[in-house]
Protein backbone atom coordinates (compact mmCIF):
# COMPACT_ATOMS: atom_id res chain seq x y z
CA UNK A 1 0.00 0.00 0.00
CA UNK A 2 1.41 3.43 -1.28
CA UNK A 3 2.28 5.91 1.82
CA UNK A 4 1.99 8.70 -0.87
CA UNK A 5 0.08 9.72 -3.43
CA UNK A 6 -1.15 12.63 -5.44
CA UNK A 7 -4.09 13.37 -7.18
CA UNK A 8 -4.82 16.79 -9.19
CA UNK A 9 -8.37 17.63 -10.64
CA UNK A 10 -9.40 20.46 -12.54
CA UNK A 11 -12.74 21.07 -13.32
CA UNK A 12 -15.24 24.10 -14.34
CA UNK A 13 -17.04 25.73 -11.51
CA UNK A 14 -20.49 23.99 -11.31
CA UNK A 15 -22.84 22.53 -9.30
CA UNK A 16 -22.49 19.28 -10.65
CA UNK A 17 -18.91 18.71 -9.86
CA UNK A 18 -19.82 19.00 -6.18
CA UNK A 19 -20.66 15.38 -5.92
CA UNK A 20 -18.06 14.27 -8.55
CA UNK A 21 -15.24 16.18 -5.99
CA UNK A 22 -16.16 14.83 -2.94
CA UNK A 23 -17.13 11.17 -4.07
CA UNK A 24 -13.32 11.08 -5.47
CA UNK A 25 -12.32 12.59 -2.11
CA UNK A 26 -13.90 9.38 -0.56
CA UNK A 27 -12.23 6.71 -2.86
CA UNK A 28 -9.03 8.78 -2.35
CA UNK A 29 -9.54 8.75 1.57
CA UNK A 30 -10.31 4.83 1.44
CA UNK A 31 -6.67 3.95 0.50
CA UNK A 32 -6.28 4.45 4.54
CA UNK A 33 -8.60 2.47 7.13
CA UNK A 34 -10.88 4.91 7.99
CA UNK A 35 -14.18 4.48 9.83
CA UNK A 36 -17.42 5.45 7.84
CA UNK A 37 -17.57 8.52 10.03
CA UNK A 38 -14.08 9.83 9.00
CA UNK A 39 -15.13 9.40 5.21
CA UNK A 40 -18.57 11.45 6.08
CA UNK A 41 -16.57 14.29 7.69
CA UNK A 42 -14.03 14.25 4.98
CA UNK A 43 -16.91 14.23 2.39
CA UNK A 44 -18.85 17.90 3.77
CA UNK A 45 -15.54 19.31 4.19
CA UNK A 46 -14.32 18.70 0.95
CA UNK A 47 -18.29 19.69 -0.52
CA UNK A 48 -18.21 23.03 1.79
CA UNK A 49 -15.22 24.02 0.05
CA UNK A 50 -15.85 23.19 -3.67
CA UNK A 51 -19.59 24.25 -3.33
CA UNK A 52 -17.94 27.65 -1.42
CA UNK A 53 -15.95 27.97 -4.85
CA UNK A 54 -18.94 27.87 -7.05
CA UNK A 55 -21.08 30.22 -5.23
CA UNK A 56 -18.98 32.68 -3.56
CA UNK A 57 -15.29 33.03 -5.60
CA UNK A 58 -17.18 32.27 -9.01
CA UNK A 59 -20.93 33.46 -8.64
CA UNK A 60 -22.44 33.28 -11.86
CA UNK A 61 -19.38 33.42 -13.71
CA UNK A 62 -17.67 30.75 -15.48
CA UNK A 63 -14.03 29.24 -13.74
CA UNK A 64 -12.03 27.02 -13.65
CA UNK A 65 -11.49 25.01 -9.79
CA UNK A 66 -8.35 22.95 -9.02
CA UNK A 67 -8.81 20.28 -6.37
CA UNK A 68 -5.77 18.25 -5.29
CA UNK A 69 -6.09 15.80 -3.19
CA UNK A 70 -2.56 14.16 -1.45
CA UNK A 71 -1.88 11.77 1.13
CA UNK A 72 1.50 11.31 3.17
CA UNK A 73 1.85 8.79 5.33
CA UNK A 74 -0.81 9.14 8.07
CA UNK A 75 -2.19 12.76 6.73
CA UNK A 76 -4.73 13.37 4.18
CA UNK A 77 -4.71 16.68 2.44
CA UNK A 78 -7.35 18.38 0.32
CA UNK A 79 -6.51 21.89 -1.68
CA UNK A 80 -9.37 23.77 -3.83
CA UNK A 81 -8.26 26.84 -5.38
CA UNK A 82 -10.65 29.05 -7.20
CA UNK A 83 -9.46 32.14 -9.32
CA UNK A 84 -12.50 33.76 -8.55
CA UNK A 85 -13.57 36.94 -6.25
CA UNK A 86 -11.46 36.06 -3.33
CA UNK A 87 -12.11 37.28 0.47
CA UNK A 88 -11.74 40.62 1.89
CA UNK A 89 -11.50 39.49 5.59
CA UNK A 90 -10.97 36.05 5.90
CA UNK A 91 -11.10 35.95 9.65
CA UNK A 92 -14.47 37.76 9.56
CA UNK A 93 -15.09 34.85 6.72
CA UNK A 94 -14.53 31.96 9.26
CA UNK A 95 -16.52 32.97 12.14
CA UNK A 96 -19.52 30.80 12.47
CA UNK A 97 -22.62 32.25 11.16
CA UNK A 98 -20.95 34.75 8.84
CA UNK A 99 -22.27 35.08 5.26
CA UNK A 100 -22.18 37.31 2.81
CA UNK A 101 -25.47 35.40 1.39
CA UNK A 102 -28.78 36.13 3.40
CA UNK A 103 -29.61 32.60 1.85
CA UNK A 104 -26.82 30.54 3.56
CA UNK A 105 -26.02 30.11 6.75
CA UNK A 106 -22.57 30.51 7.68
CA UNK A 107 -21.69 26.82 8.32
CA UNK A 108 -19.07 25.91 5.47
CA UNK A 109 -15.92 26.74 7.47
CA UNK A 110 -17.39 25.97 10.79
CA UNK A 111 -17.96 22.45 9.50
CA UNK A 112 -14.21 22.27 7.56
CA UNK A 113 -12.87 23.30 10.83
CA UNK A 114 -15.07 20.69 12.85
CA UNK A 115 -14.40 17.60 10.15
CA UNK A 116 -10.82 18.37 9.56
CA UNK A 117 -7.69 18.87 11.55
CA UNK A 118 -5.95 21.75 10.01
CA UNK A 119 -7.43 23.91 7.92
CA UNK A 120 -5.82 27.38 6.06
CA UNK A 121 -7.04 29.75 3.74
CA UNK A 122 -5.69 32.09 1.63
CA UNK A 123 -6.87 34.69 -0.45
CA UNK A 124 -6.33 37.74 -2.37
CA UNK A 125 -9.33 40.01 -3.71
CA UNK A 126 -10.14 39.74 -7.19
CA UNK A 127 -7.46 36.90 -7.58
CA UNK A 128 -9.00 33.97 -6.01
CA UNK A 129 -8.30 31.83 -2.85
CA UNK A 130 -7.53 28.34 -1.89
CA UNK A 131 -8.37 26.13 1.15
CA UNK A 132 -6.10 24.02 2.61
CA UNK A 133 -7.53 20.94 4.84
CA UNK A 134 -6.00 18.28 6.45
CA UNK A 135 -7.04 15.01 8.08
CA UNK A 136 -4.68 12.83 10.52
CA UNK A 137 -5.61 9.45 10.68
CA UNK A 138 -3.81 6.45 12.01
CA UNK A 139 -1.63 4.88 9.63
CA UNK A 140 -3.04 0.93 9.07
CA UNK A 141 -3.16 1.07 5.48
CA UNK A 142 -6.54 -1.00 3.93
CA UNK A 143 -6.80 -3.53 1.89
CA UNK B 1 -32.44 13.80 -5.02
CA UNK B 2 -35.93 12.53 -5.16
CA UNK B 3 -38.83 14.14 -3.39
CA UNK B 4 -42.04 12.80 -3.14
CA UNK B 5 -45.17 14.59 -1.08
CA UNK B 6 -47.99 13.35 0.63
CA UNK B 7 -50.55 15.20 2.93
CA UNK B 8 -51.99 13.97 6.01
CA UNK B 9 -55.02 16.34 7.75
CA UNK B 10 -52.88 19.66 8.27
CA UNK B 11 -49.01 18.23 8.24
CA UNK B 12 -47.16 17.78 4.90
CA UNK B 13 -45.12 14.85 4.64
CA UNK B 14 -41.75 15.42 2.38
CA UNK B 15 -40.06 12.19 1.50
CA UNK B 16 -36.39 12.58 0.08
CA UNK B 17 -34.07 10.23 -0.69
CA UNK B 18 -30.53 10.74 -2.03
CA UNK B 19 -27.74 13.66 -1.41
CA UNK B 20 -28.75 17.10 -0.50
CA UNK B 21 -26.00 19.52 -1.70
CA UNK B 22 -25.78 23.03 -3.58
CA UNK B 23 -26.60 20.66 -6.41
CA UNK B 24 -30.16 19.77 -5.72
CA UNK B 25 -30.76 23.04 -2.95
CA UNK B 26 -33.08 25.09 -5.86
CA UNK B 27 -35.17 22.05 -6.88
CA UNK B 28 -35.44 20.80 -2.77
CA UNK B 29 -36.56 24.51 -1.89
CA UNK B 30 -39.11 24.94 -4.58
CA UNK B 31 -40.47 21.17 -3.92
CA UNK B 32 -41.23 22.19 -0.44
CA UNK B 33 -42.56 25.33 -0.88
CA UNK B 34 -45.57 24.64 -3.73
CA UNK B 35 -46.50 21.51 -1.48
CA UNK B 36 -46.77 23.74 1.06
CA UNK B 37 -49.14 26.46 -1.02
CA UNK B 38 -51.98 23.55 -0.16
CA UNK B 39 -52.17 25.33 3.00
CA UNK B 40 -50.75 22.70 5.34
CA UNK B 41 -50.09 23.73 9.24
CA UNK B 42 -46.86 21.24 9.65
CA UNK B 43 -44.08 19.69 8.17
CA UNK B 44 -42.75 16.24 8.74
CA UNK B 45 -39.40 15.63 7.18
CA UNK B 46 -38.67 11.75 6.12
CA UNK B 47 -34.72 11.66 5.67
CA UNK B 48 -34.79 7.89 5.46
CA UNK B 49 -32.89 7.61 1.96
CA UNK B 50 -30.84 10.86 2.47
CA UNK B 51 -27.75 9.38 2.55
CA UNK B 52 -25.82 12.80 2.37
CA UNK B 53 -26.56 16.44 3.64
CA UNK B 54 -24.25 19.61 3.80
CA UNK B 55 -24.45 23.42 4.95
CA UNK B 56 -26.22 23.98 1.56
CA UNK B 57 -28.93 21.32 1.87
CA UNK B 58 -29.49 22.29 5.82
CA UNK B 59 -29.91 26.01 4.77
CA UNK B 60 -32.82 24.95 2.71
CA UNK B 61 -34.42 22.55 5.71
CA UNK B 62 -33.73 25.70 7.95
CA UNK B 63 -35.48 28.11 5.54
CA UNK B 64 -38.41 25.94 5.25
CA UNK B 65 -38.31 26.01 9.19
CA UNK B 66 -38.65 29.77 9.36
CA UNK B 67 -41.69 29.68 7.38
CA UNK B 68 -43.36 27.21 8.68
CA UNK B 69 -42.61 28.61 12.64
CA UNK B 70 -43.94 32.19 11.43
CA UNK B 71 -47.02 30.14 9.99
CA UNK B 72 -47.28 28.96 13.42
CA UNK B 73 -46.63 25.04 12.49
CA UNK B 74 -43.75 22.56 13.56
CA UNK B 75 -41.13 21.07 11.62
CA UNK B 76 -40.31 17.61 12.68
CA UNK B 77 -37.73 14.91 11.21
CA UNK B 78 -38.12 11.04 10.57
CA UNK B 79 -35.69 8.58 10.26
CA UNK B 80 -32.07 10.64 10.26
CA UNK B 81 -29.20 8.44 9.74
CA UNK B 82 -26.40 8.41 11.91
CA UNK B 83 -24.05 10.30 9.91
CA UNK B 84 -26.75 13.10 8.18
CA UNK B 85 -27.51 13.50 11.73
CA UNK B 86 -24.30 14.62 13.23
CA UNK B 87 -24.10 17.45 10.53
CA UNK B 88 -27.97 18.17 11.58
CA UNK B 89 -26.18 18.05 15.18
CA UNK B 90 -23.07 20.50 14.53
CA UNK B 91 -25.58 23.02 12.48
CA UNK B 92 -27.64 23.53 15.50
CA UNK B 93 -30.80 22.45 13.59
CA UNK B 94 -31.38 19.19 16.00
CA UNK B 95 -32.25 22.27 18.60
CA UNK B 96 -35.23 23.51 16.38
CA UNK B 97 -36.37 20.46 14.47
CA UNK B 98 -37.50 17.28 16.64
CA UNK B 99 -36.32 14.09 15.34
CA UNK B 100 -38.40 10.80 15.83
CA UNK B 101 -37.29 7.15 14.40
CA UNK B 102 -40.33 6.79 12.66
CA UNK B 103 -42.80 8.81 10.64
CA UNK B 104 -45.74 7.59 13.21
CA UNK B 105 -44.02 8.60 15.80
CA UNK B 106 -43.27 12.38 14.68
CA UNK B 107 -46.83 12.05 13.37
CA UNK B 108 -47.88 11.05 16.83
CA UNK B 109 -46.21 13.81 18.65
CA UNK B 110 -48.35 17.14 16.84
CA UNK C 1 -28.45 20.23 -15.72
CA UNK C 2 -24.91 20.84 -17.61
CA UNK C 3 -24.92 19.56 -21.35
CA UNK C 4 -21.22 20.07 -21.40
CA UNK C 5 -18.83 19.07 -18.50
CA UNK C 6 -15.23 18.41 -18.82
CA UNK C 7 -12.99 16.71 -15.90
CA UNK C 8 -9.15 16.68 -15.85
CA UNK C 9 -7.24 14.77 -13.23
CA UNK C 10 -3.59 13.36 -13.42
CA UNK C 11 -1.66 11.05 -10.38
CA UNK C 12 1.15 8.80 -10.55
CA UNK C 13 0.89 5.60 -11.99
CA UNK C 14 0.19 2.75 -9.22
CA UNK C 15 -2.58 0.39 -8.49
CA UNK C 16 -4.04 2.14 -5.91
CA UNK C 17 -5.76 4.78 -8.43
CA UNK C 18 -7.08 2.23 -10.75
CA UNK C 19 -10.58 2.14 -8.74
CA UNK C 20 -10.23 5.89 -7.66
CA UNK C 21 -10.25 6.45 -11.25
CA UNK C 22 -13.06 4.08 -11.88
CA UNK C 23 -15.35 6.06 -8.96
CA UNK C 24 -14.85 9.51 -10.36
CA UNK C 25 -15.70 8.14 -13.62
CA UNK C 26 -18.98 6.61 -12.18
CA UNK C 27 -19.67 9.55 -10.48
CA UNK C 28 -18.82 11.47 -13.97
CA UNK C 29 -21.37 10.01 -16.02
CA UNK C 30 -24.04 9.73 -12.97
CA UNK C 31 -24.73 13.33 -14.46
CA UNK C 32 -26.44 11.41 -17.32
CA UNK C 33 -29.41 9.62 -16.31
CA UNK C 34 -27.80 6.20 -16.96
CA UNK C 35 -28.12 2.21 -16.11
CA UNK C 36 -26.30 0.76 -13.71
CA UNK C 37 -25.16 -1.65 -16.57
CA UNK C 38 -23.98 1.10 -18.48
CA UNK C 39 -22.28 2.25 -15.27
CA UNK C 40 -21.40 -1.05 -14.94
CA UNK C 41 -19.50 -0.78 -18.76
CA UNK C 42 -17.86 2.46 -18.25
CA UNK C 43 -16.21 1.41 -14.77
CA UNK C 44 -14.72 -1.44 -16.51
CA UNK C 45 -13.40 -0.03 -19.98
CA UNK C 46 -11.80 2.72 -17.37
CA UNK C 47 -10.56 -0.03 -15.26
CA UNK C 48 -8.73 -1.61 -18.09
CA UNK C 49 -7.20 1.98 -19.71
CA UNK C 50 -6.30 2.86 -16.39
CA UNK C 51 -4.25 -0.81 -15.23
CA UNK C 52 -2.56 -0.70 -18.74
CA UNK C 53 -0.77 2.27 -18.32
CA UNK C 54 0.50 1.78 -15.36
CA UNK C 55 1.19 -2.26 -16.23
CA UNK C 56 2.09 -2.06 -19.52
CA UNK C 57 2.55 2.13 -20.11
CA UNK C 58 4.93 2.31 -16.94
CA UNK C 59 5.56 -0.95 -15.69
CA UNK C 60 7.85 -0.74 -12.27
CA UNK C 61 8.79 2.84 -13.58
CA UNK C 62 7.16 5.93 -11.84
CA UNK C 63 5.42 7.57 -14.20
CA UNK C 64 2.19 10.16 -14.91
CA UNK C 65 -1.31 8.74 -15.76
CA UNK C 66 -3.75 11.88 -17.38
CA UNK C 67 -7.44 10.86 -17.14
CA UNK C 68 -9.66 13.30 -18.65
CA UNK C 69 -13.74 12.64 -18.48
CA UNK C 70 -15.90 14.65 -20.91
CA UNK C 71 -19.36 15.29 -21.39
CA UNK C 72 -20.39 17.31 -24.82
CA UNK C 73 -24.71 16.57 -25.22
CA UNK C 74 -25.13 12.82 -25.60
CA UNK C 75 -21.49 11.87 -25.43
CA UNK C 76 -19.07 10.52 -22.63
CA UNK C 77 -15.60 10.27 -23.48
CA UNK C 78 -12.50 9.33 -21.15
CA UNK C 79 -9.19 9.76 -22.45
CA UNK C 80 -6.15 7.91 -20.57
CA UNK C 81 -2.51 9.35 -21.34
CA UNK C 82 0.99 7.36 -20.51
CA UNK C 83 3.94 8.39 -21.22
CA UNK C 84 5.35 5.18 -21.42
CA UNK C 85 7.05 2.20 -23.18
CA UNK C 86 4.18 2.99 -26.00
CA UNK C 87 3.11 -0.07 -28.72
CA UNK C 88 5.16 -1.07 -31.61
CA UNK C 89 1.70 -2.52 -33.23
CA UNK C 90 -1.43 -1.18 -32.46
CA UNK C 91 -3.73 -3.25 -34.35
CA UNK C 92 -1.78 -6.68 -33.09
CA UNK C 93 -2.50 -5.10 -29.57
CA UNK C 94 -6.22 -4.96 -30.15
CA UNK C 95 -6.76 -8.52 -31.10
CA UNK C 96 -8.46 -10.37 -28.85
CA UNK C 97 -6.49 -12.79 -26.20
CA UNK C 98 -3.28 -10.59 -27.54
CA UNK C 99 -0.97 -9.81 -24.51
CA UNK C 100 2.75 -9.19 -24.28
CA UNK C 101 2.17 -10.57 -20.87
CA UNK C 102 1.59 -14.25 -20.40
CA UNK C 103 0.28 -13.66 -16.79
CA UNK C 104 -2.62 -11.63 -18.50
CA UNK C 105 -5.58 -12.29 -20.89
CA UNK C 106 -5.31 -10.23 -23.36
CA UNK C 107 -8.94 -8.70 -22.84
CA UNK C 108 -8.20 -5.20 -21.74
CA UNK C 109 -9.17 -3.63 -25.55
CA UNK C 110 -11.59 -6.46 -25.58
CA UNK C 111 -13.82 -4.71 -22.90
CA UNK C 112 -13.01 -1.13 -24.39
CA UNK C 113 -14.27 -1.98 -27.57
CA UNK C 114 -17.28 -3.88 -26.31
CA UNK C 115 -18.19 -1.52 -23.63
CA UNK C 116 -17.80 1.64 -25.19
CA UNK C 117 -19.14 3.12 -28.78
CA UNK C 118 -16.18 4.20 -30.04
CA UNK C 119 -12.36 3.05 -29.00
CA UNK C 120 -9.02 5.24 -30.74
CA UNK C 121 -5.51 4.48 -30.07
CA UNK C 122 -2.70 6.16 -30.40
CA UNK C 123 0.97 5.42 -29.44
CA UNK C 124 4.73 5.90 -30.23
CA UNK C 125 6.95 3.53 -29.07
CA UNK C 126 8.94 5.05 -25.89
CA UNK C 127 6.70 8.10 -25.88
CA UNK C 128 4.13 6.92 -24.88
CA UNK C 129 -0.10 5.71 -25.02
CA UNK C 130 -3.34 7.60 -25.66
CA UNK C 131 -6.47 5.71 -25.44
CA UNK C 132 -9.55 7.48 -26.13
CA UNK C 133 -13.10 5.82 -25.40
CA UNK C 134 -16.59 7.32 -25.95
CA UNK C 135 -20.35 6.41 -24.95
CA UNK C 136 -23.13 7.66 -26.40
CA UNK C 137 -26.32 7.51 -24.08
CA UNK C 138 -30.12 9.04 -24.64
CA UNK C 139 -29.74 12.84 -23.51
CA UNK C 140 -32.16 12.09 -20.57
CA UNK C 141 -30.35 14.18 -18.03
CA UNK C 142 -30.69 12.70 -13.92
CA UNK C 143 -31.96 13.89 -10.62
CA UNK D 1 -10.85 -7.17 -0.96
CA UNK D 2 -11.97 -9.97 2.02
CA UNK D 3 -11.03 -13.15 1.29
CA UNK D 4 -12.33 -15.92 3.31
CA UNK D 5 -11.51 -19.78 3.17
CA UNK D 6 -12.92 -23.04 4.00
CA UNK D 7 -12.19 -26.56 3.29
CA UNK D 8 -15.34 -28.94 3.21
CA UNK D 9 -13.84 -32.69 2.33
CA UNK D 10 -11.95 -32.13 -1.17
CA UNK D 11 -13.82 -28.90 -1.66
CA UNK D 12 -11.66 -25.23 -1.03
CA UNK D 13 -14.70 -22.81 -0.78
CA UNK D 14 -13.66 -19.19 -1.21
CA UNK D 15 -15.61 -16.29 -0.51
CA UNK D 16 -14.59 -13.08 -1.64
CA UNK D 17 -15.54 -9.25 -1.07
CA UNK D 18 -14.85 -6.56 -2.82
CA UNK D 19 -13.51 -4.95 -6.38
CA UNK D 20 -11.25 -7.58 -7.73
CA UNK D 21 -8.70 -5.17 -10.21
CA UNK D 22 -4.97 -5.33 -10.54
CA UNK D 23 -4.81 -3.58 -7.11
CA UNK D 24 -5.97 -6.89 -5.18
CA UNK D 25 -4.88 -9.38 -8.09
CA UNK D 26 -1.28 -10.81 -6.19
CA UNK D 27 -2.97 -10.94 -3.18
CA UNK D 28 -6.06 -12.78 -4.28
CA UNK D 29 -3.67 -15.00 -6.43
CA UNK D 30 -2.08 -15.94 -3.53
CA UNK D 31 -4.77 -16.25 -0.88
CA UNK D 32 -6.14 -18.93 -3.03
CA UNK D 33 -2.40 -20.91 -4.22
CA UNK D 34 -1.77 -20.63 -0.32
CA UNK D 35 -5.20 -22.35 0.27
CA UNK D 36 -4.48 -24.97 -2.46
CA UNK D 37 -1.49 -26.31 -1.14
CA UNK D 38 -3.35 -28.07 1.72
CA UNK D 39 -4.11 -30.43 -1.06
CA UNK D 40 -8.00 -30.34 -2.20
CA UNK D 41 -9.68 -31.25 -5.32
CA UNK D 42 -11.97 -28.57 -6.11
CA UNK D 43 -12.44 -25.15 -5.85
CA UNK D 44 -15.73 -23.31 -5.20
CA UNK D 45 -15.86 -19.43 -5.40
CA UNK D 46 -18.42 -17.61 -3.78
CA UNK D 47 -18.79 -14.12 -5.63
CA UNK D 48 -21.77 -13.16 -3.35
CA UNK D 49 -19.60 -10.36 -2.09
CA UNK D 50 -17.80 -9.26 -5.46
CA UNK D 51 -18.90 -5.78 -7.04
CA UNK D 52 -16.24 -5.44 -9.48
CA UNK D 53 -14.24 -7.61 -11.89
CA UNK D 54 -11.81 -6.64 -14.39
CA UNK D 55 -9.48 -8.91 -16.88
CA UNK D 56 -7.32 -8.47 -13.89
CA UNK D 57 -9.21 -10.27 -11.88
CA UNK D 58 -10.79 -12.59 -13.97
CA UNK D 59 -6.50 -12.96 -15.12
CA UNK D 60 -6.40 -14.86 -11.11
CA UNK D 61 -9.58 -16.92 -11.74
CA UNK D 62 -8.76 -18.36 -14.73
CA UNK D 63 -5.55 -19.33 -13.80
CA UNK D 64 -6.53 -20.83 -10.81
CA UNK D 65 -8.65 -22.77 -13.17
CA UNK D 66 -5.83 -24.07 -15.17
CA UNK D 67 -4.07 -25.38 -11.70
CA UNK D 68 -7.19 -26.83 -10.41
CA UNK D 69 -8.56 -28.60 -13.72
CA UNK D 70 -4.13 -29.56 -14.77
CA UNK D 71 -4.79 -31.58 -11.76
CA UNK D 72 -7.98 -33.05 -12.25
CA UNK D 73 -10.29 -31.21 -9.89
CA UNK D 74 -13.42 -28.55 -11.09
CA UNK D 75 -13.81 -25.09 -10.57
CA UNK D 76 -17.10 -23.41 -9.50
CA UNK D 77 -18.31 -20.50 -8.80
CA UNK D 78 -21.66 -19.35 -6.94
CA UNK D 79 -23.74 -16.33 -6.19
CA UNK D 80 -22.08 -14.07 -9.30
CA UNK D 81 -23.90 -10.40 -8.97
CA UNK D 82 -25.64 -9.75 -13.28
CA UNK D 83 -23.22 -7.01 -13.47
CA UNK D 84 -19.94 -9.11 -12.94
CA UNK D 85 -21.77 -12.27 -14.33
CA UNK D 86 -21.74 -9.75 -17.86
CA UNK D 87 -18.16 -9.49 -17.24
CA UNK D 88 -17.27 -13.19 -16.50
CA UNK D 89 -19.46 -14.31 -19.89
CA UNK D 90 -17.68 -11.78 -22.22
CA UNK D 91 -14.58 -13.59 -21.63
CA UNK D 92 -15.48 -16.48 -21.77
CA UNK D 93 -15.12 -17.90 -18.39
CA UNK D 94 -18.57 -18.65 -18.35
CA UNK D 95 -17.84 -21.73 -20.79
CA UNK D 96 -15.72 -23.41 -18.46
CA UNK D 97 -16.66 -22.53 -14.62
CA UNK D 98 -20.37 -23.48 -14.16
CA UNK D 99 -22.26 -21.02 -12.14
CA UNK D 100 -25.20 -21.77 -9.79
CA UNK D 101 -27.38 -20.00 -7.28
CA UNK D 102 -26.37 -20.74 -3.93
CA UNK D 103 -22.88 -22.69 -2.61
CA UNK D 104 -25.27 -25.49 -1.77
CA UNK D 105 -25.87 -26.20 -5.06
CA UNK D 106 -22.93 -25.65 -6.51
CA UNK D 107 -21.52 -28.64 -3.69
CA UNK D 108 -24.06 -30.95 -4.09
CA UNK D 109 -23.29 -30.87 -8.52
CA UNK D 110 -20.11 -32.01 -7.53
N1 LIG E 1 -14.01 30.53 -2.33
C1 LIG E 1 -14.49 31.69 -1.86
N2 LIG E 1 -14.45 32.82 -2.60
C2 LIG E 1 -14.96 34.00 -2.13
N3 LIG E 1 -15.55 34.11 -0.94
C3 LIG E 1 -15.64 33.02 -0.16
C4 LIG E 1 -15.13 31.77 -0.56
N4 LIG E 1 -15.36 30.89 0.44
C5 LIG E 1 -15.97 31.55 1.41
N5 LIG E 1 -16.15 32.85 1.08
C6 LIG E 1 -16.77 33.91 1.92
O1 LIG E 1 -16.81 33.45 3.25
C7 LIG E 1 -18.16 33.49 3.74
C8 LIG E 1 -18.37 32.37 4.74
O2 LIG E 1 -18.27 31.11 4.11
P1 LIG E 1 -18.96 29.84 4.72
O3 LIG E 1 -18.54 29.70 6.16
O4 LIG E 1 -18.65 28.68 3.85
O5 LIG E 1 -20.51 30.14 4.74
P2 LIG E 1 -21.57 30.28 3.52
O6 LIG E 1 -21.09 29.50 2.35
O7 LIG E 1 -22.81 29.71 4.09
O8 LIG E 1 -21.70 31.74 3.22
C9 LIG E 1 -19.02 33.41 2.50
O9 LIG E 1 -20.30 33.93 2.72
C10 LIG E 1 -18.20 34.22 1.50
O10 LIG E 1 -18.41 35.59 1.66
N1 LIG F 1 -0.79 1.79 -22.21
C1 LIG F 1 -0.08 0.83 -22.81
N2 LIG F 1 1.27 0.95 -22.97
C2 LIG F 1 2.01 -0.01 -23.57
N3 LIG F 1 1.46 -1.15 -24.07
C3 LIG F 1 0.13 -1.34 -23.95
C4 LIG F 1 -0.71 -0.37 -23.32
N4 LIG F 1 -1.98 -0.84 -23.35
C5 LIG F 1 -1.93 -2.03 -23.97
N5 LIG F 1 -0.68 -2.34 -24.33
C6 LIG F 1 -0.25 -3.56 -25.06
O1 LIG F 1 -1.39 -4.17 -25.64
C7 LIG F 1 -1.51 -5.51 -25.19
C8 LIG F 1 -2.95 -5.91 -25.11
O2 LIG F 1 -3.61 -5.14 -24.12
P1 LIG F 1 -4.95 -5.69 -23.46
O3 LIG F 1 -5.93 -6.06 -24.53
O4 LIG F 1 -5.41 -4.70 -22.47
O5 LIG F 1 -4.54 -7.03 -22.72
P2 LIG F 1 -3.64 -7.31 -21.42
O6 LIG F 1 -3.62 -6.09 -20.56
O7 LIG F 1 -4.31 -8.46 -20.78
O8 LIG F 1 -2.27 -7.65 -21.92
C9 LIG F 1 -0.78 -5.54 -23.88
O9 LIG F 1 -0.35 -6.85 -23.54
C10 LIG F 1 0.38 -4.59 -24.12
O10 LIG F 1 1.42 -5.21 -24.83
Amino acid sequence: MASKNRIKMSFPSGSENVAIARVTAAAFAAQLDLTLNDIEEIKVAVSEAISNAVIHGYGDQPGEIEFTLSLDGDRLEFVVTDYGKGIADIEQARQPSFSTDPERMGLGFVFMESFMDELAVESAVGKGTTVRMAKRVPAAPAH
Amino acid sequence: MNISTQIRQDVLIVRVEGELDMHVADEFRQRIDTALESGVRHVLLNLKGVTFVDSSGLGVILGRYKKVSAAGGRMLAANIRPQVARVFELSGLLKIIRTFGTEAEALNSL
